[in-house]
């Protein structure tokens, strides 16, 4: 025992027996210093327990508790245990940011331009247009960087989600509304599109295709539904 | 050292006291014990129950010798620094014995004395101070850090950096790439060998009398040229395949006569 | 920030600037939920640099060690930096929390303490003042405890290594500087810490050995398998 506690010990319980429960600010103490020092949270019982006969946790835990209100680190009941933990408002001082910029995928992007062109489109539209599945990961992905929400479900068998992008894609890219981005022509015009001609002798991808999709393609906002 | 090596006690000088004795023995039986021959000293010179600062080299160069002598009468084979400082020790004890050499311009046998008493009372003292030491409240034993820290998260964010630009080329790239591919294969008009399987195991419970295999050709893929070639084929391989299988039979009266095929019975 | 700081900080700072440090008793907060967090000690600049813009940490912190005297956790400085610890008189109840610490061999711990009371030390001066060979076992373990490590070259002839105590050394034995060592003082005093060489070549292990391991530790690109 360190001085000051036995000083304590002696004023507050004087002629009493050896055996006498330490007094009430030792115990809180000594909760004090098991619920520090435990890596895991403590219930009551465990406390009492490894404390001297005689004492009372839960009293002294009132106490203690009572003590940190407001300080920086509190006293939270945790399932079963108490334990301590930073205040809330000061979570702040635990982080340190670290902000990575990175490039999203081309699945990602591919995926996010069929839908800003589509919408609302389900996935498996999406995978027509891509020619290849849509992983969960990519949809996911999307959806927490809220670029893409959820639309209304098609009316049609099965009764598709559909995928929409959000206010928070508009604001990010800039655009008022799905429909400033645009068509394929533009792009073409625009030398966006490689204009490279087909190699020879391919048959079947034929510029009539393309014209046909043209149309379509230039009105992103119209009439999607209809393109499937 | 031997420590099985059995003790003779008439190696011991009979006229020594019992504790003496003793002693000695418990010396030599714990001599692997010792840390070099300057622990050992410091434990002869226990013995002299005197403080470190007035303690006699010379008694001390003495034991330290006769200890020696004791264990070479025990066979006991002692590493090399013990003999070194039994050597040093008999030099020393010369030294404190005999009247200076003038001659000699060496440090005197006091100045030797003096040093090894400082050595011993040096490491004494650190004997001392290791065990204050060790005896601190020790980190993990006596006083306990957060047992639940908090880690300082390194919260990583990522930010996804994509343009309208990249946007447009994405779809530019989606919407262009089957211009460019030159090995996709249209499929439309063709049945594959799977397909009309698949197709024949589901038919194959009607299939009790002989019957033309064109009953089994997909709908709509009978007007179509192409198609229906494609669908014939299939079906014939698959045919083909059921009947190595023994699930069913085929026949032809004659070259280019219709293939007939029925259910093979259990 | 949680409403009661935001209102001191409104009380204490009327009509101050936005980037005004917050109020003493927050900071002290702060200190205090950092120092809970970590079970390692935190130097004041690192306090200082996660801390709001003009905080002071150090001020903070002795408003805080004040606040915890004579509580079961205390706030002690170990080495460079600050931690809170269970107070030593309740070591009792925190059996759970004892790790089972290889015992040390009795060369081991005098090594130890040799190199706390006399650092910076070469290992010739350690076995001098054993009077028997430092085995590379223990100088391993040592450095594998993290108790020592290696100090500046001697600027003697053969430029010997060196070795001095961790800042973990401090806080495993809870000691704010190697000054604390328990009986320096005297020991000093008596004399006892000075380097004395011997009058002459002293048998053991001394002098004429020296000479030869320098030359091993001469090389500092030699591995450390040749160093000991």
């Amino acid at each position: 025992m360190e001085p000051d506690s036995a000083e304590m010990h002696t004023a507050e319980t004087p002629g009493e027996s050896l055996f006498q429960a330490p007094p009430l600010a030792e115990q809180e103490r000594m909760v004090e210093a098991l619920l520090f020092a435990s890596a895991e949270p403590l219930s009551l019982a465990y406390m009492q327990e490894r404390m001297p006969h005689g004492c009372d946790a839960a009293e002294a835990l009132a106490l203690l508790r009572k003590r940190y209100q407001g300080r920086g680190v509190q006293l939270m009941k945790l399932g079963d245990g108490w334990a301590f933990r930073t205040a809330p408002d000061l979570s702040f001082l635990m982080q340190k940011e670290r902000v990575e910029t990175r490039k999203l995928s081309r699945a990602a992007i591919e995926t996010l331009a069929i839908i800003a062109y589509h919408q609302p489109v389900s996935r498996a539209e999406i995978e027509e247009i891509r020619g290849v599945s849509v992983s969960r990961g990519t949809v996911d992905l999307l959806m927490e960087l809220d670029w893409i929400k959820l639309g209304r479900r098609r009316m049609t068998p099965g009764r598709p989600v559909t995928f929409i992008v959000t206010q928070n894609f508009l604001n990010h890219f800039g655009l008022e509304s799905p429909r400033d981005l645009p068509g394929i022509r533009e792009l073409r015009d625009a030398g966006l599109l490689d204009n490279r001609p087909p190699p020879v002798a391919m048959p079947g991808v034929s510029g009539t295709d393309e014209a046909g999709d043209d149309e379509d393609w230039d009105d992103p906002g119209a009439g999607q539904d209809e393109m499937f | 050292m031997d420590k099985t090596h059995p003790l003779d006690s008439d190696g011991f000088g009979a006229s020594n006291e019992i504790e003496a004795r003793l002693r000695a023995e418990a010396l030599i039986v714990d001599v692997d014990g010792f840390e070099g021959p300057l622990d050992l000293l410091l434990t002869l010179s226990r013995t002299q129950k005197v403080d470190l600062r007035k303690i006699s080299v010379l008694q001390l160069a003495e034991q330290y010798l006769a200890f020696i002598t004791r264990a070479g009468m025990l066979r006991i084979e002692l590493a090399a620094d013990y003999l070194v400082m039994a050597a040093w020790m008999a030099f020393l004890k010369s030294r404190l014995l005999l009247p200076p050499d003038p001659e000699d311009a060496g440090p005197s046998g006091e100045e030797l004395a003096a040093h090894l008493a400082f050595q011993l009372e040096r490491l004494e003292a650190m004997r001392r101070a290791a065990a204050r030491l060790m005896g601190r409240d020790r980190l993990g034993r006596d006083v306990f850090a957060r047992g639940l820290p908090e880690d300082m998260r390194a919260v990583r964010r990522t930010e996804y950096r994509a343009t309208v630009l990249d946007l447009m080329q994405a779809y530019a790239r989606v919407r262009t790439r089957d211009d460019f591919e030159p090995l996709t294969l249209k499929r439309e008009s063709i049945f594959t060998m799977e397909q009309a399987l698949e197709r024949m195991k589901s038919l194959l419970g009607e299939a009790v009398e002989w019957g033309d295999i064109s009953r089994f050709l997909p709908e709509g893929w009978t007007e179509d040229p192409k198609k229906r070639r494609s669908a014939t084929a299939a079906t014939f391989a698959a045919s083909l395949e059921l009947a190595k299988l023994g699930q069913i039979e085929l026949r032809q009266h004659e070259t280019f006569a219709p293939i007939m095929l029925r259910r093979k019975e259990a």
